[in-house]
């Protein structure tokens, strides 16, 4: 078991492409994209049912060794700054650390 | 005058305008009734496709109209033109600040392909024809409006993200476009052969499945107006009311220009007057962060949606045959 | 009686009672056959709305039954009493506790909308005409057979939710009664012209849908016999058997009083011996959330449902033959 | 980076509307609800492919100011309580404590 | 050959094959066109159904010929034999280690039933008549390429899972298998009185459907090929392309063997010549799970499944009826 | 509110049964198991839309004692060992312990 960390960004299912591909840079191994099917914030309260188009919200998480939280938090902040969506960051731990 | 009330009458006893009136009143009381929105989107592409082959095929048998260039570049232009009327109708009108003001106006000058595929059905059932290549407008229609809202933005203070290719990429090649013009390639090689393969799929249940397609907008439609409490003032409100009879406005004088038949005149009223909420949002939420989602998805869909439906889709019929004919 | 013999082997041998075979058989051998949610509940929006649309439409050509009100109030009071008997019943029959024992009786004072729309095409395939209102009675059917559960477990010492404003709206306007009697009334308005423009999609392939959405139904109830080890007791399952047969008798004396046509009393005899699993299910988690959900699902999936569409229905169509011919 | 506890709560989806209703009560600033396929607890195994329904869980998602933490879990366990579920709580950081 | 370049540009220009090639256009160009999974997987769940069931009646109407037990063991064999000689190829052509090799080989021995689909919606266009049992041989052909798989594998020193009753159970009743073998037994079963219930359903929108869904398999493939980059080399490139030439061989030779007739030869063709990526794929990531999925899959995929739709079953048809006629 | 384990597994759906029986055997008293979009990793990125049989992959999620957390990872590993996914463990605390 290896000490890591754990983000989810909640972010505008537009903006996933530029979330990844900014986590990908930012030299994140890997990630895992989940659908929401709804929320809350300070935009209101919103329902994934109904929607039309690419509208909607994923939720994205990623495990990552410690020291290169900040980097990822730097790059994730740069696409999220400007746009609905939240990140929450827990301690965790991995297994088949070779993957990180 | 009298034309269009019956004209509106007959359009507001149909099972579509029905359905969507269902929709409505489920939303509005809070009914747990709801379309998933696989389906709902598995209608959509049947809608477009379908809408899109007709198109093609109709363009096959006719001959291809030596107009058809005309009228895409006339398509083209209304859109990137009918945002600055937008823009400037929203400053004179309502308080909103530059930045939603010119998101809102990115989708007037695009365009609702539902509100299309609805009136195509509409121009069917009173017995007129449009040229088949109006859907190839309707596609060419739905990006230029954006790049007038983020100059518009730019211009007067608001803060837009730069306009990247992967942007242009993805506004091009978003979905309903590729898929409305696809099919409408499609049509035009395969012609009646084509068409005679799969016809009963898509023609016959056509009306049928934008019934229940209309159910679910008007449940979409419904939840918006839900959300509305607060997001419209009055002004914004009129905005949406009057909108779309200013850009039926630029799209008739467009038709009359173009000598297009009296159910294309129809067809480019409707087109010129609605609002996109499928393209175009998707694109604001990138180019525009900083504007308002609350107030273009309900303007567009709460207001101008219906609005088009009900009254404005029987009246620009009427108009454009008052004057066609 | 070889009249329901017949009926019965020339019910079990068309498509729709065989797809729901095989799905019943891949649930059971455990095969990964699955229809995604998505699209079962469009097939469902689909059902309901081709059934309530075709109703109205028929109301509409055959003028307003003036019998319509009493087959209303008729349906109300079914789902009102029934749950009483279902109650002593199981009282009888089965150690549940009262809690259980009041939510299995929610479940059959109601209605399968699923089992009436699979009733609807066997009754017009075989030559009999029933009264289009009875999907509005069907609708009227729904909810009343809830409060009578509630009733009845605070009245034998079970413990109830209270029945809030919000519950009540929840019921009344869960999806199937909205679509149901939305349809209804848009056929009622729209009548024959309405049905012209979309009758290639609601009549048509009607037959076709329902096969695929009983193979769903095979594999739901499938699912939940194999859940059902050690949930259903002999007693719980001989009441599911005994049940339908005892509101269908309900149903029959309901539907000659009321003078209904044989299509219609073999309509009114299988809604009333028919069991919820949809609207009252939801219901029932939220206002007897102490009621096990695999009993009464079970019970009104696993073993009325499958009883209904294999013995129930070609038994009602016979029983009403027989005593209305 | 704010200190944060994270609230999961599965619960099943004819009880969403009232959850998150009280979660609002309670003051939670936002929260996000995500689809779940199946699971299994005292209850049994069950899966939502081929539910007919509203039936199904979901997992609604809080991200919360630590001292918040007793008043939603009051509000949540009063509508959890007799019904199927669990609630999980981890602690967490946020980035963007404007929004909580 | 010139019958054949006849046939396969008159294939070309079909919907079906322009929708597919609209799928891959709008894949390659990352448009963001997508089918949702559901309704994908609906429309799959509609073809299978469909095929099915069709096959059903035509056995049902024909009655049952007596090569139908010698055209299932046929298969069977076949779909035993195939892995071999596609691994023996691999061994030549590829430098693939041995468990990739074994998975890949798994592939090409079971069938694709997309493939099958659109093959016979292209021989009945032609006019020809292919045995309605086609479909039970499509399903009996599906399974057993795993097994030789697995044991090349562990022959060659890869490592393969030990094939426990479990993982045996899912292959053999998989979704596509269960639904294909049940329709085809449901349409025995109700045999022309079945079909004229549910024809407006399965038989008139058929080729419709088919073009949606080949517009989604054109994504599929179009991803597949987009993230090939890297994976495959020339050499399994041009198995991918020589492949399906090969399993084509051993279907005609079979075919004539059980004497076919002429759309039944091209059938069996198709399938030998076709390679799985529903059933195989899953299988392998269970039995086989060190095995680069993205290798097989875009074989399959990718390169196989576009070669089939566009060049082989023309190719295979043309081929039938110059050796049958 | 009681000390416990979050464990999220990242696993192909055709491995969930196998996951999911071997968790039970190993003592779990409950899971969730939530769908998954599509990610990135080691294997590539890949995105669930359009994938065609019972391909993609599920997010396996365990609220367990800590104390049984080495058991359950045991039997999990066992699982996934050759298979593509993560397995990432938080802290958390959950209510309503009568549960575990
Ligand atoms: N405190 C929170 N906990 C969990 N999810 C949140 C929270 N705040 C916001 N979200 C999610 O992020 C979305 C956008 O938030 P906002 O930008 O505040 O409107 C909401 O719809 C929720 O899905
Ligand atoms: N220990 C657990 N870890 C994760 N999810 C759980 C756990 N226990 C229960 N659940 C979830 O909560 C649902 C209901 O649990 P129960 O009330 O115990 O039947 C289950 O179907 C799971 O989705
Ligand atoms: N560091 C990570 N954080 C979150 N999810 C991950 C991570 N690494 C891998 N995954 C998930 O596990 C899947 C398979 O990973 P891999 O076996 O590395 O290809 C990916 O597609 C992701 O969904
Ligand atoms: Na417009
Ligand atoms: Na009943
Ligand atoms: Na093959």
């Amino acid at each position: 078991m290896h000490k890591a960390k754990r983000v989810e960004i909640i972010i505008e299912a537009p903006m996933e492409g530029r979330l990844t591909q900014a986590l990908e840079k930012a030299g994140v191994t890997g990630f895992t994209v989940l659908p929401v099917f709804g929320g809350s914030g300070r935009s209101g309260r919103w329902t994934r049912e109904g929607q039309v188009g690419r509208s909607g919200m994923v939720a994205v998480v990623c495990l990552i060794r410690p020291e290169r939280l900040d980097g990822l938090l730097e790059a994730a902040y740069a696409v999220v700054e400007r746009h609905i969506g939240v990140i929450g960051v827990t301690d965790a731990e991995v297994l088949r650390a070779e993957r990180f | 005058m009298q034309d269009i009330l019956a004209l509106a009458s007959a359009n507001l006893l149909t099972p579509m305008i029905l359905c969507f009136a269902l929709g409505l009143f489920a939303a509005l009381a809070r009914s747990e009734l709801t379309i998933p929105e696989a389906v709902a989107k598995g209608m959509s592409i049947y809608l477009l496709f379908s809408i899109g082959f007709k198109g093609g095929v109709a363009v096959a048998d006719h001959g291809m109209d030596g107009r058809i260039v005309a009228a895409l570049a006339a398509g083209i232009v209304l859109s990137f033109v009918i945002p600055f009327a937008a823009f400037a109708l929203l400053k004179l009108m309502t308080r909103l600040p530059v930045t939603d003001a010119a998101a809102v106006a990115a989708h007037y000058g695009s365009i609702s392909i539902v509100t299309f595929v609805t009136a195509s059905s509409v121009v069917q059932g009173t017995g007129l024809k449009a040229e088949g290549y109006m859907v190839a407008v309707a596609a060419a229609m739905e990006a230029p409006a954006i790049i007038s809202a983020l100059f518009l933005a730019s211009r007067f203070g608001g803060r837009a993200e730069k306009m990247d290719a992967e942007l242009w990429r993805e506004i091009l090649l978003n979905g309903s476009i590729v898929l409305l013009v696809g099919a409408f390639l499609i049509g035009l090689v395969t012609g009646e052969p084509g068409m005679a393969r799969i016809e009963a799929f898509i023609v016959a249940p056509f009306q049928g499945v934008l019934c229940l397609f209309l159910l679910d907008m008007g449940l979409v439609a419904g939840r918006g107006m839900r959300n509305a409490k607060g997001v419209l003032t009055l002004g914004v409100l009129a905005f949406g009311l009057l909108m779309p009879v200013v850009g039926a406005g630029f799209g008739l004088a467009a038709g009359m220009i173009l000598g297009l038949s009296t159910g294309g005149v129809a067809l480019l009223m409707v087109l010129a007057g609605s609002a996109s909420y499928i393209a175009v949002p998707a694109a604001m939420r990138v180019a525009l962060p900083d504007a308002n989602p609350s107030i273009y998805l309900t303007l567009s869909l709460g207001v101008t949606f219906p609005f088009n439906l009900v009254i404005g889709i029987p009246a620009w019929v009427a108009v454009a045959t008052a004057v066609g004919g």
